[in-house]
């Protein structure tokens, strides 16, 4: 497998904006999951922002920071997103519901199409390169990063890799009608994460292996033996995406819920608290366990140089 | 099982749509010059066609037109025809009527034509088809009702293709809704559902 | 097609000339009395016509064939367990050539139109759904029956009337005159010295169920049944028999029998030259030169959209009688191929009938039912 | 070099079901865009003529108030697309999904009940992500290993074919399921006449006084197999894909550029994949929408890859309406056929054509064909173009 280097990292969650490997003081006992809106001003221009959904403004103000540290020409922008943008679907389908509505505005339209974040990035950057939108589920930003290693194997060298995802009080609306429990609907979150990927320049950081299974008989067997097969040891610390997965394999472990909340692609935001633990050389290695639906689930593996 | 349409054509007010595309169109012309025109428009040679009554004529026509877009290579046995029709026969009944009003001697060119289902006959003859023929009387059409049928003779293994539809002739007034239909069903092999 | 559902008929009725109700027309039939005669001054305009047409005193209205057929659907459904729900699972079909066409002489256009007489007929019937007309020529009567089996089979409807009716009329008998089809004395079908046809009319009906114990008497089985089309000639039978022996293979294709189950064949059997010719031919073609058959025209004369039903009847209580009609008019068989025509009534026990029908428009049809 | 073969497909739209039929359909100049009545509104449309009720049937699938139509028609596509293929094998299978709307028209019966001040059934919202239409799709088909939905609007199914493509060529999968799916909606209906580009009349395309498009609805896959699985399969290669690629226009969310700039770099780049020259491509089946904006540029970008002496092409889409996500399969399993029987379609409803070029093809024309190009463009800039080979 091509070797993935991470260069730059930064995530925007309800534990504030962040840049870079630096471990930040992470609050554990968050009752509220709404992400902190940075000043968005500094890379989207205003006359955009007033439009945008909190959605695109948040992968906006990830990636375009990024871009603005380096000069590189991205070969691909590939973004997951589990429920793209809901705000602006909401928006619309309101339009549209209300009686006799006549001609609507097409705003909300045009920004409720799951690729606006991707495409936005695009044209803000004038990049013509590949660009990707990938919206499978609770597995839309692992199938993203599978779908970044694929490019790079087929040479593309540089590629800025994101997710984002966002909460709209409807979603809250569905869950107590659906009988969630409330502790469940509070931990409803939202975020954005992106990374500077790189296929040839080091930076002591990089993904070693990734693996997404839709089927899998027996979950246990199968982390044990990706853990074999990467002669992962215990210093290895595990990044837990899912709420109430129980792995009982001997290392630290980590459930992002309680950090960040619970969203489709919070496993993005996982990657970029591994780079810290990483930079910080507690670990060898950090591995990020999704197991989102019944029978799949997404292991991804990092080390460092 | 459900079918779906592979041709249409309809004849009504001096205009054959094949298709949803105006295929031909003349306007104030009478009924009978239109199933000239519309006959030589086909550019076809097809001499029994002007020994038909109006009935058996527009059916043909509509049925010729249709057939044009499509160049399936039938077997013999696998159209099944199955047609609506409102007033039955009576435009021809009721010449062969006046023929018996009038005293005059009745003519058996005309008496042959005073049951609806010959021009299911006709078309048969026509395309050399042995398949099944229904032909029911109804007051109006309705395709859905009209798909129902066609489903049931494709569905019961009594056909493979549904040629018909609605048509209706009185006097100056006529109307065709043709289809040709065939199953919209998925042969599969599947074992692994 | 008979699929995984069981179609059931019975409740067979024939109201004609030769007698009012099944019982009455089989035990005259039996007894080798015939429906026909010779009618003096039928119509205006025809003045001797042999045929088979009801005494005009038995009825009250200026519409004969409403109450005729009225007469066969009540008739009918006297015979079924009343206990059952008619409601819209039921399925009404009349089969007609010509309905009620002897008002076109006034010019009543709506009167003339068969699904006029439908509408009339259904007003009597204990159940509401949409009724159909089926009007294919002379295969009327099986093009229904056929219509309603497959209609059970798929699981549409649960039973069916079906009621077959046309009257003698002037429209007709002038018609067919037109053509030299007729006969003036009675017919003789399958004869060596057949010359044309008689008319006649009458109604007949029966009831198909995928139910069994609908029936009051032990129904029998529909096995499969099919049209075909000559696609040789609108009004003359095709010489080969092609469309026929296309019919029946068919029908015997979604009956799952072969030819040589078949026991016994209700034919057509006009008394025409051309058709019975036709018909031997492509009998003889499915091997079945040898199968016992009848034509039971020389009993009610040709009644068109009601003949096939009115023979599908009285064959169905041949079976239960197990009693099957000479071939009346019929002295020796003289159609080409050598085929054994009943001229006498003959006592047999038959599991397996084939019933056909041709048809002006080049249609046949063709039928198996079995005796349970 | 591993061979990318397409050895099944399966397809619906408004013309009906079936590759077969279609094609048929296609050659005859069949369209299944009709005048239907939606809300007291007409208007022109694709719309599969057969309710989810009849869809359920023909899936082979219980009929659910639940189950989302996208996911019905991607279900029937699918199954034909696998009808001589069985999933349980010694080769994993992958399955690639495009939609853009999902389950929107459930979700569209949640807020129209809500609007009415109605009690919301909030379970309608159980298919309003993508990925669980595509979840339903799998689940019903049998075991796949891996399962994406990509949502990059119009040019979703094209990407799924790409995506796919590059999975067997990396040798990481030998069998992989891609294509779209995308069901008439509401959302869409209102959204594209909200943009104002919604023909109220049979749609253009390529036509000088083109109006807009007008939407309809399907599904088709292509089953893609590496040579070794073929040869356990037992299939038979109906084409390869030799080329893709996608670019990006990034001039506007929903406009394209009026050179067609990331549509002439992604028919450069997949030129350059499959490397052929502009001049070995016998058919291209355009995006072609119908729209003012798309066509122009789209033909622009032909002519600034191609030269002057553009190859023979059309768009489809006057015959299936823009099915939007699908559209890139649907319109892939038309150039599949397009090889298989040596036919380039005709283009729908020309009065005047929009190119000089007789390369516009008017009626469909019967010749050998070795290469087809199919394009797909989308909102956000999205560009793709993909070709496919004779075996």
């Amino acid at each position: 497998m091509q070797k993935l280097y991470i260069h730059q990292a930064i995530s925007i969650s309800t534990q504030g904006f962040w840049e870079g490997f630096d471990l930040p003081e992470l609050r554990e006992d968050l009752e509220e999951f709404k992400a902190v809106d940075p000043d968005y001003k500094t890379v989207i221009p205003v006359m955009s922002l007033r439009r945008m959904s909190k959605i695109t403004k948040m992968a906006l103000m990830c990636s375009l920071t990024i871009s603005k540290n380096t000069e590189l020409v991205w070969d691909g922008i590939i973004v997951g997103t589990g429920l793209g943008n809901l705000a602006d679907t909401e928006k619309f389908l309101t339009l549209i519901s209300a009686t006799d509505a006549g001609l609507n505005s097409p705003t909300a339209f045009t920004q409720s199409s799951h690729n606006t974040l991707s495409g936005q990035i695009a044209l803000q950057l004038k990049n013509h390169g590949y660009n990707m939108t990938h919206v499978q589920r609770g597995f839309s930003f692992e199938n993203a990063l599978q779908d970044a290693i694929l490019q790079a194997n087929c040479g593309m060298k540089n590629i800025l890799l994101g997710s984002a995802d966002e909460h709209i009080p409807l979603l809250d609306t569905l869950g107590r009608e659906m009988k969630y429990e409330e502790r469940a609907i509070v931990q409803f979150g939202e975020g954005a994460s992106f990374f500077q990927l790189s296929a040839d320049v080091p930076s002591g950081i990089f993904v070693q292996d990734a693996l997404v299974k839709m089927k899998s008989e027996n979950q246990l067997q199968e982390i044990d033996s990706f853990v074999t097969k990467n002669k992962v040891d215990k210093k290895c610390c595990l990044l837990i995406t899912t709420p109430d997965m129980i792995v009982d394999c001997g290392m630290d472990r980590k459930s992002l819920g309680d950090l960040v909340g619970n969203y489709m692609t919070n496993s993005g935001i996982a990657i970029h608290l591994g780079c810290a633990y990483l930079q910080r050389e507690e670990y060898n290695h950090v591995l990020i366990l999704n197991a989102n639906s019944e029978a799949g689930m997404g292991l991804t593996l990092f080390g460092h140089e | 099982m459900a079918i779906q349409v592979l041709s249409s054509c309809s004849i009504e007010n001096g205009t054959v749509v094949v298709n949803g595309t105006p295929e031909y169109s003349v306007e104030n012309e009478v009924f009978s010059d239109f199933l000239k025109s519309a006959y030589r428009h086909l550019d076809i040679s097809y001499p029994k066609y002007f020994k038909m009554d109006k009935l058996c004529q527009l059916a043909f026509l509509g049925t010729e037109y249709l057939l044009k877009t499509n160049d399936i290579p039938f077997t013999d046995d696998e159209v099944a025809l199955c047609f609506f029709n409102g007033r039955s026969s009576l435009d021809t009944d009721s010449k062969h009527q006046q023929l018996i009003n009038d005293g005059t001697k009745v003519s058996p060119a005309v008496f042959v034509y005073t049951l609806p289902n010959i021009m299911m006959g006709e078309i048969a003859i026509k395309n050399k088809w042995y398949g099944e023929n229904l032909l029911i009387l109804r007051p109006d059409f309705n395709f859905e009702e009209w798909a129902l049928e066609a489903d049931l003779l494709i569905s019961s293994g009594k056909a493979t293709y549904c040629l018909g539809g609605w048509v209706d002739v009185f006097q100056d007034n006529y109307q065709l809704h043709l289809y040709l239909v065939e199953a919209a069903e998925i042969k599969m092999k599947l074992t692994s559902i | 097609m008979a699929g995984k559902i069981n179609v059931f008929l019975g409740a067979e009725n024939v109201i004609s000339p030769l007698g009012w109700g099944i019982q009455e027309t089989f035990s005259n039939a039996k007894n080798g009395r015939t429906g026909l005669k010779e009618l003096e001054q039928p119509f205006p305009g025809i003045t001797n016509l042999f045929a088979a047409k009801f005494d005009d005193a038995s009825f009250s209205t200026d519409s004969p064939i409403e109450e005729f057929a009225g007469e066969s659907c009540r008739g009918s459904l006297e015979n079924l367990n009343f206990e059952h729900q008619l409601d819209e699972r039921w399925l009404f079909v009349l089969s007609t050539t010509k309905g009620d066409i002897i008002h076109l002489k006034n010019g009543e256009m709506d009167r003339s139109n068969p699904y006029y007489l439908m509408q009339q007929l259904q007003k009597e019937l204990p159940f509401e759904s949409q009724g159909k007309v089926i009007s294919c020529a002379c295969i009327s009567g099986l093009a229904a029956l056929i219509y309603a089996a497959d209609k059970i089979a798929a699981d549409q409807v649960d039973h069916a009337l079906i009621v077959g009716a046309d009257a003698l009329s002037e429209f007709t008998s002038l018609g067919f005159e037109s053509f030299f089809a007729l006969d003036s004395e009675q017919c003789k079908p399958f004869d060596k010295s057949r010359k044309g046809l008689n008319l006649g009319e009458a109604a007949a009906s029966l009831v198909l169920s995928k139910d069994q114990t609908l029936f009051q008497t032990s129904p029998l089985r529909y096995l499969g049944g099919a049209t075909s089309n000559d696609a040789n000639h609108i009004s003359g039978p095709s010489r080969t028999g092609e469309g026929l022996y296309r019919a029946v293979d068919k029908a015997l294709k979604y009956s799952h029998k072969t030819a040589d189950q078949i026991e016994f064949v209700s034919a057509h059997g006009t008394g025409t030259l051309f058709n019975d010719e036709m018909e031997s031919k492509a009998f003889a073609s499915h091997g079945l030169q040898n199968t016992p058959l009848n034509s039971l025209k020389g009993y009610f004369g040709h009644t068109l959209g009601a003949s096939s039903l009115v023979e599908m009847a009285m064959t169905m209580q041949s079976m239960r009688e197990n009693v099957f009609l000479k071939t009346m008019g019929c002295a020796a068989s003289g159609t080409e191929t050598e085929r054994n025509v009943l001229t006498e009534n003959l006592g047999m026990e038959i599991k397996i009938v084939l019933k056909t029908a041709s048809g002006f428009g080049g249609c046949n049809a063709a039928v198996l039912i079995e005796n349970q | 070099m591993i061979n990318v073969n397409v050895t099944g497909r399966g397809v619906v739209t408004a013309l009906g079901i079936s590759a077969k039929h279609h094609f048929n359909q296609l050659r005859s100049g069949v369209t299944g865009i009709s005048h239907f009545q939606r809300d007291e509104q007409f208007l022109y449309a694709g719309k599969v003529h057969f309710t989810n009720q009849q869809l359920s049937k023909l899936c082979g699938v219980e009929y659910s108030d639940y189950s989302s139509r996208t996911a019905l028609l991607g279900l029937l596509a699918a199954r034909e697309a696998l009808s001589n293929t069985i999933l349980d094998s010694r080769f994993p299978a992958a399955f690639i999904n495009g939609t853009t709307v999902g389950g929107m028209d459930l979700s569209e019966q949640y807020f129209e009940a809500k609007s009415k001040g109605q009690p919301a059934d909030a379970a309608l919202f159980g298919m309003h992500d993508l990925g669980a239409n595509t979840d339903f799709i799998a689940k019903n088909l049998g075991d796949f290993q891996y399962i994406n939905t990509i949502s990059t609007a119009c040019s979703s199914a094209a990407n799924a074919i790409m995506l796919g493509a590059q999975l067997i060529q990396s040798g990481q999968y030998q069998r992989v399921l891609v294509g779209g799916t995308d069901a008439l909606c509401k959302f869409t209906i209102e959204g594209f006449k909200s943009l104002m580009i919604y023909d109220s009349e049979l749609c253009q395309p390529f036509d000088a006084n083109r109006r807009g498009l007008n939407l309809g609805e399907g599904a088709a896959y292509l089953l893609l197999e590496s040579d070794e699985s073929i040869m356990e399969s037992g299939n038979q290669c109906l084409a390869k894909v030799t080329g893709w690629a996608n670019r990006n226009d990034a001039f506007h969310n929903t406009g394209t550029s009026p050179e067609g700039i990331g549509a002439q770099k992604a028919m450069q780049a997949a030129l350059e994949i499959a490397n052929l020259k502009p001049a070995e491509i016998d058919y291209i089946n355009a995006h072609g929408t119908g729209t003012q904006n798309n066509d122009s540029s789209e033909l622009a970008a032909m002519e600034a890859v191609f030269g002057t002496e553009l190859p023979d092409f059309s768009s489809t889409k006057g015959a299936t309406g823009h099915t939007l996500a699908a559209s890139g399969a649907i319109e892939a399993v038309f150039s599949v056929e397009s090889l298989l029987q040596g036919c380039a379609y005709g283009n729908f409803n020309i009065s005047e054509p929009a190119t000089a070029s007789k390369a516009l093809l008017r009626k469909a024309v019967s010749k050998d064909i070795q290469h087809v190009m199919s394009n797909s463009f989308g909102f956000g800039g999205n560009s793709t173009s993909l070709i496919f080979s004779k075996c």
